[in-house]
C-alpha cells in the first residue's frame, strides 16, 4: 500500500478571506469561529467583490482588517447609520455591520432600531457574549440576571439593571425585517445550523425583501471567568435558557 | 449670465450643493433649517438620489462618514443643538479624513435656547472643534445667499482637495433672507481619484477602513499616533497658507475697524455707511474663513486703524480670535448681544445701535 | 491506512483546547503540563490512526491553528 | 418715498402666524426683482406652527442692500395688537421712521398712533375681507393700500407675480380673491381720509 | 318656580392643575385635551405634591409651564434618561415623560428603550400625532404610508422610509413593562377609556410593579393640513385602521 | 491626619466624590476609566445610593442633568469619545445652570483614537465649550491622584457654588498612576438651599423648569436672552476672579518658564530639575484651573523669564492659551505630541526630551 | 327650566368647532360668518333649553375655554 | 543602588497580559509604602482584555516624585520578546541607565542582551514556575530576584503585604505558592552565576 502515490487534500485550515494576521481575541473566545463562518459565507455565496462590512466598537473592532474585503469600523454604536449610507449610495453592494451586544444593545439600540424602522435593506452580525469584553467585563443588556460583572459586583439584579435584552424576538415583531434568528457555534452542529441561518440572512437583502438578523451566543471566557471547555458548558446550560436558538421570523416579502 | 432666482440662504445651501454635484443628502429637522432637508427630500429622488431623514443628528453624522467613506459627495444640514449631538462623529471624520460638507444655521443660546431664533453662538463649537482629538474642520461663513451658494460649492470642493470635513455656518438671518441668486457652476480643478472608497473591492485587496488596520493612505492613523498627526499638522498648515478668505470694506483708510461676520457683518456694513455719512472714517473686515482664521490680515487691518470693534450676536466669542490675531497692541471693543433691540429671540443688533457704539468708540 | 492528519501550529494556538473538545474521536490531548513558546497549554494530536479527517477541529478552532489533510489516492 | 435720486423702498409687515404677512412680504418682494437690481425679504417666524409671531422686512433698492433688518423702516404693516411675548403695536408704532408710513388692520387693531410725525391709515382690512367672503384676505387688501400709497411697484406687475407664484399650487383658486383684495385695498387708500 | 334659588355649580372649566395662562397649540390640536385628562388624573389619584413630569421637545415642550406641579423640560428624546435619575433620587415620587412620536419614537427611541432594559419604574405619555408638529410637519416614525409630509413630499414611501412605529405593541413586549396602552380622545367616551388607561400607567408605577406606558393618538390638524373637525374623521378612518385601539400588556407583577 | 492609602487617580475620583457626599454616578464603560464606575458600582449601594450604567455616555450626561435637577450630588465620568457625546447635554446643563460634575480621564486621539492611551489631545473641546451657546464650564487639572481627591471635592463645591458644570480633566497617566493618598475631607463653607430642585411640588407652587417658562431664579433663560447671558457673564466674571488655580515651582528666578499642566507638568518638574542640575534657571508654571484660565500670572511669569516653553500631549492646543496669555510679548515654544519617545499609544514625552528642548532654547 | 349653561370665553377660544361636534344636543353652532376679535370663528350657544349640563363640550375643548354650570336648586 | 544618599529606587517591569506584571509591580509598590515616604506605581496596558502590552514602573523614593514616567530606568523585569505592536525587549534592553540591572525571563526570551554597562540576569523564571506546578508564579520569581539585587524593600514586607492584599480574595489559596516563588527567586538571584 505504501507505494501507492498518495496526495493530501487541505480539508479544513485558515479560511481564503481570513487575512493572514494572528488574531487578538483571547483563548477559547468565539469570535474567531464566527469569523470562519462569515468568511465561508461570504465565499461560498460568491459576494466577496461588493460586499461591505461595517464593525462597531468591541472585541469585534478588529475584523475589518482581518477579512480580505472592503471593511470598515464605525463609531461604537453607529454601525446601521454608516451602513445606511453605504447602501444607498451603492444600492447594488450587500452591506452588513457586525456589533456586539454592548454596541448594538446599549449605545447603538436607537441607531439599529431605526434602521429597522426605516426599512434599510442591511444585514446584522448580532454578538451576544453577556457582556462588554472589550472594556474589561461590565453588564451589558444582555447579562444574565444574578450574572456578576465588573459593574454588577453582586450579581445582575433586575430590580435595578433590569432583564435581558432579547434581540433577535424584539427583531422580529418590526415589519421590515425579513429574517432573525438566534444561534451559536458552540457545537459543530450548531456552526452549521447558523451557517445557514447567515446565510438567509445575506439573502435576504440581496433579494431585496428586508433586514436580515443574526444573533450569535458567542462564549466570552474572560468576562465569564471561566475556561473556554466550561465556557461551552455555560453557553448549553445557562444562556441557551435565557436565549432559545431558532428562527424568529423568515418572510419572503413583506406586505 | 447663469439664471437668477429670489432664493433665502436655506435654499442657497440646498441648491448650491446639487448644482456642484451632490445627490446624498442626510439630515433631521430643525428649526431654521428644515427647509434645507425638505427642498432635498423634493429634488434628490428626481435626479436618482437618496434623501434620508435620520432619527437624530447623531445618526445624520454617522450617515455622512458613511456616505463619505462611500466615495460620494454628501451632505449634512442641522442648528446648535443639531451640532452639538455631531461632536463625537466630526471627530471620527476627521480621524478618517473622511471628505464631507456639514452645515450649521445657527440659533440663540444654550440648552433649547430661544426656540430657532437668531444668534451667532456657535462659533466657539465650530471653530475650536467641539469634539474630541484636537482636529480642525474648514469653516466657511456666508453673508448672503449668493454668498452661501458659491460657498457649498466650495466646502465640498475644498472637503475633497483637503480630505477633511468642510462646515458651511450661516445662522437664522442669512438662511431665512431671500435675495436674488444667480445660480452659476463654480470650477475649482480637477480632484483626486477616491481610491480608498469602501465600494466592494471589485476584484482588488479588501480595503479596510480601520484606524489601526492596514494603512490606507498618507496620514492613516494606523502608520502611528505621530505619522499621523504630523500629516494633519502639514495639511492644516497648507489650509491656513492656501485658503484664508476674508473681505474688506472701506477699511484702507479706516480709523476704527469693524470686525464682524456672517448675518452681523451685514448690519456693520450699514453702520459703517451710516458713520462715513457722519465723516467717521469707518471700514469693515469680514472674515470668511474663521477656520483658518484670517490672523494676519487682520492684525495688519487693525494696526493701521488703530482700534477695533467686534460686532457678534454673541456673548463674545469670535472676539477672542480677534483679541488673539490682535495681540493686544490696539484696543478691541466688543458690541456684543446685548446689543439688541429686545430681549427676545427676534432680537437683533441693528446698525444704529452699532453706529452709536462707533460714534462712542471716535 | 491512516486516512489523514492535522498539522497544529503552535505560535498561533492559544490552549484553549476547543480542539480536543471537538474531535469526537478523541484524536488530541492536552497535557496542562506542556507550554508552548507563547506560554499556552499545547494540544498534541495523538490518535492519527483514528482520525477520520473530518475538519471538525479545524473549523472550531478560534485561531486557525490546525489544518487538516485528508490523504487521497491518485 | 424713495431716498435721494435713487429708488429705495422699506416695507415691514407684522402680525401672527396665519395672517399672511409672509405670503405678502414674499410676493412683494417677487414682484420688485422685476423692477429692481436689489431686491431683499427677511421673514422671522418662531419655531411653532400656527399663532406666532410673524414678521417681515422687504427691501427694494437701486443700491445694494447692506443690512437685512431695518430699526426704524420707512413703512409698517400692522396686523395684530400683540402676541404672547411681543407687543408688537407698540413697538413697531414707535420705530417708523419720522416721515413713514404706519397701516393698520383696523378691524383687529384697537390702538391709535400717537405719533403725529408719521403718516398713518387705519385700514379695517379683516373686516372687510370678511365682506368678500373670506377673512384670510385682509393682507391682500392691506398690500395693495400699501402699494397704492408708496408707489413701490405697480399693482399689475404685483398681479402678475402672484398670478406665475400661485399657478402650481392647490390655492390657484383663490387667485381671483386675492386680485380683488389688492385692488380694494389700493381703492380704499386712494380713497382714504384721515 | 323662578322665586326659588337656583345656585350655579360649575360641572366643567379649567382643570385645577392647570395654570391660567393661553395654550399655544393650533386651533382643533388635541394636547389640549390631553392635558386636561392628565390634570384630571394627578388630581383625582391624589399625587400632585409628589408627581414630576418631564417634556420632551415638540408641541409638548411648554407642558412644563402649563401644569401646577413640578415639571421640567428636556433636551430632544432625552426625558427617559433624566426621569431615570430623579426616579432614582427619589423613589417615593412619581415621575412621568411626555413625549411626542419624534422625541421618543426617534432621536429618543434608544434612550426610551434603554430605560425599558434597564427595568426603570416610570410613566410615559406618549403622542403620536403622526408626525413632526413643532418643526414644520416632517415625518414621524408614526407617519401612515403614503401621507404627504413635508419631507414626504410624494407620500410616505415604505421602500424607502419603512413601516410606522407601532409603539404600544413595542413597549408590550419588553419584560419589564407592566402596563401598555393605546388611547384616543377624540370621542368623550374614548376620553373616559384612556383616563382609565392613565391611571392604570401610573398605578404601575406607584406599586412598583413597573413600566407604565400610555400612546395616545393626538389629532394634528396643522400639519395634517386637516379642519380640526375633519381630523376627528382621519383619526377614525385612517389613524384607527394603523394604530388598534386597546391594552396590549396589564400585569400585576413581573416574573 | 487622616488615613493615607495607595490608589490610583482614577479611585481617587471615586472616593473624593463619596468623601464629599456624592450618592449617585452615571456611567458607561470606556478605557481608561471604567474604573470609577465600577469603584461606584461596588460602593454607592452600599451607603444607600445609586449607580447606575447608562446605555451610553449621551444617557449618562442626561442623567446627570436629571440628577441635578433633582437637587443631588451627581458626578459622571467619561473619557475622549464620550465627552464629545456629552455636549449636547452640557450645553442643557449650563443653560439650566445645573451644577453637576463630569470627570474626563482624556486618551489620545480624534475618531477611536489610540485605543484608550495617553493623551492630552482634549483641551480644546473641554475649555472652550464643545456644545452650542457660548457657556462656559469650570476646569480643573490635577496632577496627582492626591489632587485628583482635592480638586473633586473642590469640583463639587464649586459647582453647588455657582450652579455650573464643573469638569475634572485628567488622563491616562493622572488616572492609572498610583501614590499614596491622604483621604481628607475638604470643607469649603456653606452652600445655598436649591429650591428650585425638582422633588414633587409637596403643597407649594408647582415649580417648572423650563427656559421659556415662570422664572425659577435669577439668570434664569426665561427672563429673556439679554438677561440671562448678562448673569451668565457676570457668573464667569466672579469666577475668574475668585478662582483662578495656579502652581509654580522654581519660577521666580527662571529664565525660562515651560507651561504645562496635568500629567505634561510632572514630566516638565522633572525636567526643571534636571535643567537646574545643569544650571540652567528653569521654572515651572502649570495651570490648574484651565478655565478659569491663569491668564494675567502666567503672563507676568511669563513676561519675567522672556521665553517659554509649553509642554503638552497634543498638537497644540493648551499653546494657544499660553500664546493669548503672553500677547506675542515673549516668544513661545511647543514642545508637542511629537516630543513622544514612540509612535505608539504608550508614546510619552519624557523629561529627557523636554530637558533637550529646553537647552536648545538657552 | 333651564338644567344648565355654559359659559364660552371668546378670548380663549380659538374656534376649533369640537365643542359643536361633542354636543350631543346640538346646543353649540359655529357661524363661520362670525370671528372672534382675535379672528377665530366663534362658536354660539344657540339651545340653552336643550343643555343638560352634561359638561362634554368643555371636556373637549382644548383651550379650556368652556365653562360649564349646572343649576342647582338650594 | 540608591541615588546619592536619600533612598531612591526605580524599576520597571514589562510583559504581556495576563503574566502578572502589574500584579507584582503593584505589590512592590504598597510594599514601599510601609518604608518609603514618597511611592510611585505606574502601569500602562491596552484597551484588550488579554494577550496585550502590559508594563509597569515603580519608584520608592525620600524624596518627592516628579515624573511618573521614567525614560530610561534604573533596573528593569522584561518578561517578554515583543507583542503584537512593541518590541518589548529591543526597547528596554535599550532604555535601562548604564551601571543599571535588567532581569529576564529567559524561560520566555531567547535574546541576549548586547550591552556591557549593565548588569544582566537571565532568570529562567517561567521553567521553575512550571517545576512549582504553576507558570503563573513566574512573576513573583522574578520579583524575588529583584528584591535580592536591588534590597529595595525586605523580602518579609513583600511577603506580609502581599498577605494583606490577598487576604480578601479569591485566590488566598495560592499566597504560599507565591511566597515560596519570591523566596525562591531571591535564591536564584543570590546563587546567580553569570
Ligand atoms: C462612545 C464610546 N463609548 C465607550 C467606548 C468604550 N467601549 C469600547 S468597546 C465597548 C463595549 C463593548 O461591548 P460589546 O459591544 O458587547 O462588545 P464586546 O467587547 O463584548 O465584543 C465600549 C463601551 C467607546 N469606544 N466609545
Ligand atoms: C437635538 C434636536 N434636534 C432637533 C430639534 C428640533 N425639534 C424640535 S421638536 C422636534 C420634533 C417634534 O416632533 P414630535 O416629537 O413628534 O412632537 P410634536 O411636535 O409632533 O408634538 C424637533 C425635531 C431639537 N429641538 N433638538
Ligand atoms: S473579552 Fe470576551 S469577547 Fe473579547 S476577545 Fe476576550 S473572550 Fe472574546
Ligand atoms: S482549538 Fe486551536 S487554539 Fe484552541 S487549543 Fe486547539 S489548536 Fe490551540
Ligand atoms: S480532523 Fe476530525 S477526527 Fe481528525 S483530529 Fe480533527 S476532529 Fe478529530
Ligand atoms: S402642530 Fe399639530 S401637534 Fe403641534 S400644536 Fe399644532 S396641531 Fe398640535
Ligand atoms: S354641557 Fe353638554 S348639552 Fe350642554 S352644551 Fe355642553 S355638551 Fe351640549
Ligand atoms: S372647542 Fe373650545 S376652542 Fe374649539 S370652538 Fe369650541 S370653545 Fe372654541
Ligand atoms: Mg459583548
Ligand atoms: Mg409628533
Amino acid at each position: 500500500m505504501k507505494e501507492k502515490a498518495i496526495a493530501k487534500e487541505k480539508v479544513c485550515g485558515r479560511p481564503r478571506l481570513r487575512n493572514l494576521m494572528p488574531g487578538i481575541t483571547c483563548p477559547g473566545c468565539h469570535y474567531g469561529i464566527i469569523i470562519r463562518l462569515l468568511c465561508e459565507v461570504i465565499d461560498e455565496m460568491g459576494i466577496e467583490d461588493n460586499i461591505i462590512g461595517l464593525a462597531g466598537v468591541g472585541c469585534s473592532y478588529a475584523w475589518p482588517m482581518t477579512f480580505d474585503i472592503d471593511f470598515g469600523s464605525c463609531p461604537h454604536g453607529r454601525a446601521p447609520a454608516m451602513a445606511t449610507a453605504i447602501k444607498r449610495i451603492h444600492p447594488e453592494s450587500v452591506v452588513f455591520t457586525v456589533q456586539g451586544d454592548g454596541d448594538l444593545g446599549a449605545i447603538g439600540l436607537g441607531c439599529f432600531m431605526n434602521a429597522l424602522l426605516r426599512g434599510e435593506k442591511l444585514t446584522t452580525i448580532f454578538l451576544n457574549n453577556a457582556g462588554y469584553g472589550m472594556t474589561g467585563g461590565q453588564m451589558a443588556p444582555t447579562t444574565l440576571p444574578g450574572m456578576r460583572t465588573t459593574t454588577t459586583p453582586y450579581g445582575r439584579d433586575p430590580k435595578t439593571t433590569g432583564y435581558p435584552l432579547h434581540a433577535a424576538e424584539l427583531v422580529a415583531t418590526m415589519k421590515s425585517v425579513a429574517y432573525s434568528a438566534r444561534c451559536t457555534v458552540h457545537t459543530p452542529a450548531n456552526y452549521q445550523r447558523a451557517k445557514r441561518a447567515t446565510k438567509m440572512a445575506f439573502k435576504k437583502q440581496i433579494d431585496g425583501i428586508g433586514y436580515g438578523f443574526v444573533e450569535f451566543l458567542s462564549a466570552c471566557p474572560s468576562v465569564w471567568g471561566l475556561s473556554p471547555v466550561e465556557s461551552l458548558q455555560f453557553i448549553e446550560e445557562k444562556m441557551l435558557a435565557e436565549f432559545p436558538l431558532g428562527e424568529f421570523k423568515n418572510v419572503d416579502s413583506i406586505d | 449670465m447663469a439664471e437668477k432666482v429670489f432664493i433665502d440662504g436655506n435654499e442657497a445651501v440646498a441648491r448650491g450643493a446639487i448644482q456642484t454635484g451632490c445627490k446624498h443628502f442626510f439630515g433631521y429637522p430643525i428649526t431654521p433649517q428644515s427647509e434645507i432637508a425638505e427642498y432635498m427630500s423634493r429634488e434628490l429622488p428626481q435626479i436618482g438620489g437618496a434623501f434620508v431623514q435620520s432619527e437624530c443628528e447623531g445618526a445624520s453624522i454617522y450617515m455622512l462618514y458613511g456616505g463619505a467613506l462611500a466615495g460620494a459627495k454628501v451632505m449634512t444640514s442641522t442648528s446648535s443643538p443639531g451640532f452639538s449631538l455631531m461632536q463625537e462623529g466630526i471627530s471620527y471624520i476627521s480621524a478618517a479624513q473622511a471628505p464631507c460638507v456639514i452645515v450649521n444655521v445657527m440659533r440663540m443660546g444654550p440648552g433649547i435656547g430661544t426656540g430657532g431664533q437668531q444668534g451667532q453662538t456657535d462659533y466657539r463649537q465650530v471653530t475650536k472643534g467641539g469634539g474630541h482629538g484636537a482636529y480642525r474642520c474648514i469653516v466657511l461663513a456666508p453673508s448672503s445667499p449668493q454668498e452661501t451658494f458659491d460657498l457649498v460649492q466650495r466646502a465640498f470642493y475644498l472637503a475633497d482637495k483637503y480630505r477633511i470635513a468642510a462646515i458651511v455656518l450661516t445662522d437664522f438671518i442669512i438662511g431665512r433672507m431671500a435675495e436674488p441668486v444667480e445660480l452659476r457652476t463654480l470650477e475649482f480643478g480637477p480632484l483626486p481619484e477616491k481610491e480608498w472608497a469602501l465600494k466592494g473591492k471589485g476584484g482588488k485587496g479588501g480595503r479596510c477602513d480601520h484606524p489601526a488596520g492596514a494603512p490606507r493612505f498618507p496620514g492613516d492613523l494606523s502608520k502611528g499616533i505621530i505619522t499621523f498627526y504630523m500629516h494633519l499638522l502639514d495639511k492644516y498648515q497648507r489650509i491656513a497658507e492656501s485658503e484664508v478668505r476674508y473681505d474688506t470694506y472701506l477699511a484702507d483708510d479706516a480709523t476704527l475697524l469693524v470686525a464682524a461676520y456672517g448675518s452681523s457683518a451685514r448690519m456693520a456694513r450699514s453702520a459703517v455707511n451710516m458713520a462715513r455719512a457722519e465723516g467717521i472714517n469707518a471700514g469693515l473686515f469680514r472674515p470668511i474663513t474663521l477656520w483658518p482664521f484670517p490672523e494676519e490680515p487682520l492684525r495688519q487691518a487693525a494696526l493701521a486703524a488703530g482700534k477695533v470693534l467686534v460686532v457678534e450676536d454673541s456673548p463674545g466669542e469670535f472676539v477672542e480670535d480677534v483679541r488673539f490675531a490682535v495681540q493686544g497692541r490696539v484696543p478691541v471693543h466688543l458690541l456684543g448681544l446685548w446689543g439688541r433691540h429686545n430681549e427676545r429671540g427676534g432680537g437683533i443688533i441693528y446698525p444704529e445701535r452699532i453706529l452709536e457704539e462707533i460714534e462712542k468708540l471716535t | 491506512m491512516d486516512r489523514g492528519e492535522i498539522v497544529i501550529q503552535e505560535g498561533l494556538c492559544r490552549g484553549c483546547g476547543l480542539c480536543a473538545v471537538f474531535c469526537a474521536r478523541g484524536c488530541i490531548v492536552i497535557p496542562q503540563d506542556k507550554v508552548s513558546f507563547k506560554g499556552y497549554p499545547i494540544p498534541i494530536f495523538v490518535e492519527q490512526e483514528r482520525c477520520n479527517a473530518c475538519g471538525v477541529c479545524g473549523w472550531m478552532c478560534p485561531e486557525y491553528a490546525i489544518e487538516v489533510y485528508k490523504y487521497v489516492e491518485r | 418715498m424713495g431716498k435721494e435720486e435713487t429708488r429705495y423702498f422699506e416695507l415691514m409687515i407684522a402680525g401672527i402666524g396665519g395672517q399672511g404677512v409672509l405670503t405678502i412680504g414674499r410676493l412683494l418682494a417677487e414682484a420688485g426683482m422685476k423692477i429692481y437690481p436689489n431686491v431683499l425679504y427677511f421673514p422671522v417666524y418662531g419655531a411653532a406652527m400656527r399663532g406666532g409671531e410673524s414678521e417681515c422686512t422687504v427691501i427694494l433698492s437701486d443700491e445694494e442692500i447692506p443690512s437685512p433688518a431695518i430699526h426704524r423702516p420707512q413703512a409698517a404693516i400692522i396686523m395684530t395688537e400683540a402676541t404672547f411675548l411681543a407687543p408688537i403695536f407698540k413697538e413697531f408704532e414707535g420705530r417708523v421712521e419720522p416721515g413713514g408710513t404706519i397701516i393698520i388692520d383696523s378691524s383687529i387693531v384697537q390702538n391709535k398712533v400717537q405719533r403725529d410725525d408719521v403718516k398713518t391709515f387705519y385700514i379695517p382690512a379683516s373686516g372687510v375681507a370678511q365682506e368678500l367672503g373670506s377673512h384670510q384676505v385682509a393682507n391682500f387688501i392691506l398690500l395693495g393700500a400699501y402699494l397704492e400709497a408708496s408707489k413701490a411697484v405697480p399693482l399689475p406687475v404685483v398681479e402678475k407675480t402672484l398670478g406665475e407664484t400661485m399657478a402650481g399650487s392647490r390655492r390657484k383658486g383663490l387667485l381671483p380673491l386675492n386680485k380683488k383684495a389688492l385692488r380694494i385695498g389700493a381703492e380704499l387708500m386712494a380713497n382714504y381720509k384721515g
